[in-house]
């Protein structure tokens, strides 16, 4: 066995799993900031996220079936 | 043209005549000239047995199939289906030494799956990255034991890894002459990991740890779910540029999922897409699998060393299962430390059914998906580390 | 290789170590220096900006997520994902220089297409010529006052035409250098349509213009369903071959879906084919939003000049719909000139909404979807004009 | 501001606009023609189009509902 | 530039100051010179005909409706778009010249096909042998009769072998100027077989062959349906390697369909893969479709010999029929000969409709799909020999 | 009409029936094996085949049953 090739996979060894831990580590502090932030966010702005865009199709969805049905009287009129 | 002539054209055009190949005179070890001479034929065999490994044993079927048959169609003689102008040959330069198939997968890979449980309890992402000590160590052993070279070694070390897509990419830059191979070795003990795994859980940990209940998940709200993706990518961009297109893909992939607003995107990448690159990523691997690149010693040791990465990844993510129990305030079972080599969902799934075997009230699935999707994460972030370093 | 060289590696090939560029002294703009330095992070933030508006405000999310995430992605420091040998890059390449994405989207769109209102009133046709004005007016602008070149005001203009891919198709080919901001202005002010066309429509109309209601539609038969695709290519190939490649496209996929003996065909260019499609278009799109291209001021102008096209194209429908009520027997309301700007069916959903505003029985949308099909064909025939004149 | 652009500019536009106008007035024309070509069509054969087409398929899955009977008969005595 | 200039730069780009080719003055025979002249406007008729023949007709439609109108497109003047850096010149170039569409498409075929019947009754795979003599009845005929060259005799023989993309696979390896009137021969005469073999049929019967009533198949296991397409391409690597590609593609095809592993991936192979494929296969099959290319008396002697190839493969399948069935223990109707020569399944449910009426009770549909889907690797591997011998 | 173009159209017509006609009849005989081979297996390891494969999806649609019960039960306790 080599000593220049141990050294070599050694330092791959070391600067790898410190990179791939510290990576992660970093990647954990983020998330905690993340769900802070956007647990507090969640608070200011409750469900104004979900309504808007579930209405919105709904909506979206209910002046269709009111397209839906004017067309069928047209149609109907033919 | 006559018809004598017309059928020597016809007899030198198949196979039984170009099956076993003249003796080269200048091979002198007996047994290379007998792989020299034969190793077509042995190839067809093996792609047979590796057909047989993916339909009778269920080995990761939908990736070893198509390999195995590109294996089969690429060592017909006469034909050259993986040569430059053959339809493999083709497939291959186009989708996989340009990395674009790997990373179509990924994207889809990134839309199935839910990080969710990650979210939810943030600090199983270390096992997530200890089990990642298994393509280190195989890349220790292949360059100092096994006379690898660097960039070989790093490819394969990355089967340690425990991801396709991954593999085939790190490969693809690093030492495409190992392509097959290591595609091979990397699908198969993914789909053992459910017999590779159970005795190294058993040997590190007590029974007392084995039956060790976590508490459960807390929910994780949408926003979360469609900025972590994010978040992940961000930190990518700033550490360690040369994994963002791995991670990118995943994220981008993952993004799609949990934003809400491009459902059609995701479910195509989820199916179709996925799908068509995987039954085309899957031959044009399988051209790879040549006789003078696959019959060699180096496949040998590379499927010990395959096997050898995945038994390093799940001791070293059980071990640090053991030491995060020790020092967290909340108990966590070091099973799902197993978890954290990835192969998605297997190991998760194993970690849960060892669990169930001392406790049957200890469902630990949602438990070892934190590790296990944090696994994926944590060998892209390797995989860019062995683009950089070993390139 | 010890490890203090391999840190330095490492380290230089972080994005920390690359975000900011160093001072080049040959530029003496202070501003242009700092975008110099500071362009791959702003530009980070920029697309986080867009991926905001894609998800959040659902800015034609089908498109502006991909090209949002593909703009992130290409600004990453090092990875050089957009560049010749990166993976947006090689996509960009095959797909957009060539030209083949927008084309075949152009199938999808023309696949979903019903021109049955229009064939059932063929004269608000004009309608979706009239808006076309949009392309030419804003095209004078930019090359008169905002100092374009003729290829680049071309592109510019063709915002104007509120179609995604004949956008795309003819910014790649006239001026690909702005694309990335064309693009965006394109998807983002389509997405506007509902804020930006109704003020201008009441200012131009009055009320008892806006109730006016239209005798409903007639039946169209199959048959003329599919003899008018062949029509409308009949009369491109007649006057204006250079823009057959986008009407060839839409009317193929029309023709497909209307005929009713390829099915398959038809459902896979309306589902698999435009989602893959659209996920490859959009994130290589992104690839040309790179800090040098983006941050200068002619995305500024880009984006004023965008929305002047959507303003003139709905003010000069709007206009012509009220001249066409003077003439035609049949009356006409001037709402639905509105919708000549493409936008599919976005603007005829507007000019349905205003119209029900202000009449409550008054539903124009079928009305509307007449101009509304016709600014699709407008704006490929403008398209053509534009390479046929400004290249 | 450059006259000579101003000049380019005014005939990109009045060219443009009048193609595209041009375009869909003859459009309009052709839409008249077809479809009274279509609508004589449609009288001089009218449903002709619609019924071989439909009953082609209809006479096939006739058919092959009779061979599916045959195979399922044929398999009860395997 | 000034209003004129561009007025005139305009008119030269329309399709108007285009059709007519100018007289060409080193053309001497006037009717040449007429083509030479009126090549694209004539060409355009032949398009809308193709489609005419395609939507109204129901000729194949899934490929000719695409071929025609990519036929129409490429004869569009100024617009080239069949050229080389025209939209199907690049689609035909990736796909066809390189010979992946027909492939792919037969991956697709493979997943479709149920070889069950042909395993339930070996020796009707004779019937889809002697079929194959339209194959190298009309090159030989095209070789000594019509003064084609070798390979493009072998090229307008496959024609005989029914089955679209083996035939274009052939002919872009062997005679690619006759890519579109083969292309448009194969698959017009696939449509008419309800029209051509009935007649033949009869004529070579005697009323007592077409009452034979056959015994009941055998039930085929699973095992046996998964070895079948290993069995098959063994058979061909070892005999023929240059039919791999093509009976490659075939099998793996339905080696996913059969091995019930990979179902994901055999669904995608039956569906969108093979949509999207046809849709381009289709559009560049249409990119050959140029005037001086089928506009030659060459097409015509094309056609020709394309109804003859039919008509000898529908001979020479029900004469070898009546053969097999003076020597058979087991009566065999002559009748399922004609369904060798494959055109799956249209041939079968042709013998199968003429068997009824003589004899209401004689279903011989499953029978007939033995020598019908040994005729589709029949043909491949007549395929291969015109591959090995002609090239 | 040539000689020599005449010999080398049946020069290729004899070759290729004849190597379609002996793949085909190699492949009949094939056939003959592979059945009698299958057949011989199918009566050693019976359903050894299909049971397995079908009890594995099965129990792991089990246990994913099981699963989805346990975490809809922790989700009810949330
Ligand atoms: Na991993
Ligand atoms: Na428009
Ligand atoms: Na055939």
């Amino acid at each position: 066995m080599n000593l220049e090739l141990l050294e070599q996979g050694l330092i791959a060894m070391f600067i790898g799993m410190g990179v791939v831990l510290a990576f992660l580590v970093i990647l954990i502090g983020a998330m905690g900031v993340m769900s802070n932030v956007v647990g507090y966010l969640n608070k200011i702005f409750p469900e104004v996220v979900a309504v808007p865009t579930k209405s919105k199709p709904s909506s979206a969805a209910k002046q269709d079936e009111q397209i839906a049905i004017a067309i069928a009287a047209v149609m109907a009129r033919v | 043209m006559n018809i004598q002539d017309s059928l020597i054209t016809l007899w030198n055009s198949t196979g039984i005549a170009n099956f076993i190949q003249p003796v080269d005179p200048s091979i002198t070890s007996p047994f290379e000239q007998f792989l020299h001479q034969f190793g077509s034929p042995i190839m067809l065999l093996v792609c047979l047995f590796l057909l047989w490994l993916g339909i009778k044993k269920q080995f990761e079927p939908l990736l070893l199939v198509p390999i195995a048959f590109g294996g089969f169609l690429s060592n017909i003689p006469v034909a050259d289906i993986a040569g430059p102008n053959g339809f493999l040959g083709i497939i291959y330069e186009a989708g996989i030494h340009k990395g674009l198939f790997p990373l179509i997968i990924f994207m889809g890979v990134g839309a199935m799956t839910d990080f969710g449980p990650l979210i939810a309890n943030p600090k199983t992402a270390l096992l997530g990255g200890a089990a990642q000590f298994g393509i280190f160590g195989a890349l220790l052993l292949a360059l100092c034991v096994f006379g690898f070279t660097l960039p070989q070694a790093g490819a394969i070390g990355i089967i340690g890894g425990a991801d396709g897509p991954t593999s085939i990419y790190v490969t693809s830059k690093l030492a495409p002459e190992l392509l097959g191979a290591i595609a091979v070795a990397a699908y198969s003990y993914m789909a053992l990991v459910p017999v590779i795994q159970p005795p190294i859980m058993k040997l590190l940990t007590t029974k007392k740890e084995r039956v060790i209940e976590m508490e459960q998940l807390r929910a994780v709200s949408k926003r979360e779910k469609i900025v972590f993706p994010l978040v992940v990518l961000t930190l990518c961009v700033i550490f360690l540029p040369d994994a963002c297109p791995l991670i990118g893909a995943l994220t981008f992939g993952n993004l799609c999922k949990e934003c809400g607003v491009v459902e059609r995107l995701s479910d195509t990448m989820q199916n179709a897409l996925i799908n068509i690159v995987t039954i085309f990523l899957g031959l044009s691997v399988g051209s790879k699998l040549s006789a003078d690149q696959f019959l060699t010693t180096q496949t040998l040791f590379i499927l010990i060393l395959g096997i050898l990465a995945f038994s390093f990844a799940t001791a070293a993510g059980v071990i640090f299962g053991k030491i995060m129990n020790k020092f967290s305030k909340t108990p966590i079972n070091p099973l799902i430390g197993a978890a954290g080599v990835s192969a998605v969902p297997m190991a998760a799934r194993v970690a849960n059914k060892v669990g169930l075997e001392y406790n049957p009230n200890n469902y630990l699935l949602m438990h070892a998906m934190g590790p296990n999707v944090a696994g994926v994460i944590g060998s892209g972030v390797a995989a860019g580390v062995l683009l950089a370093l070993c390139n």
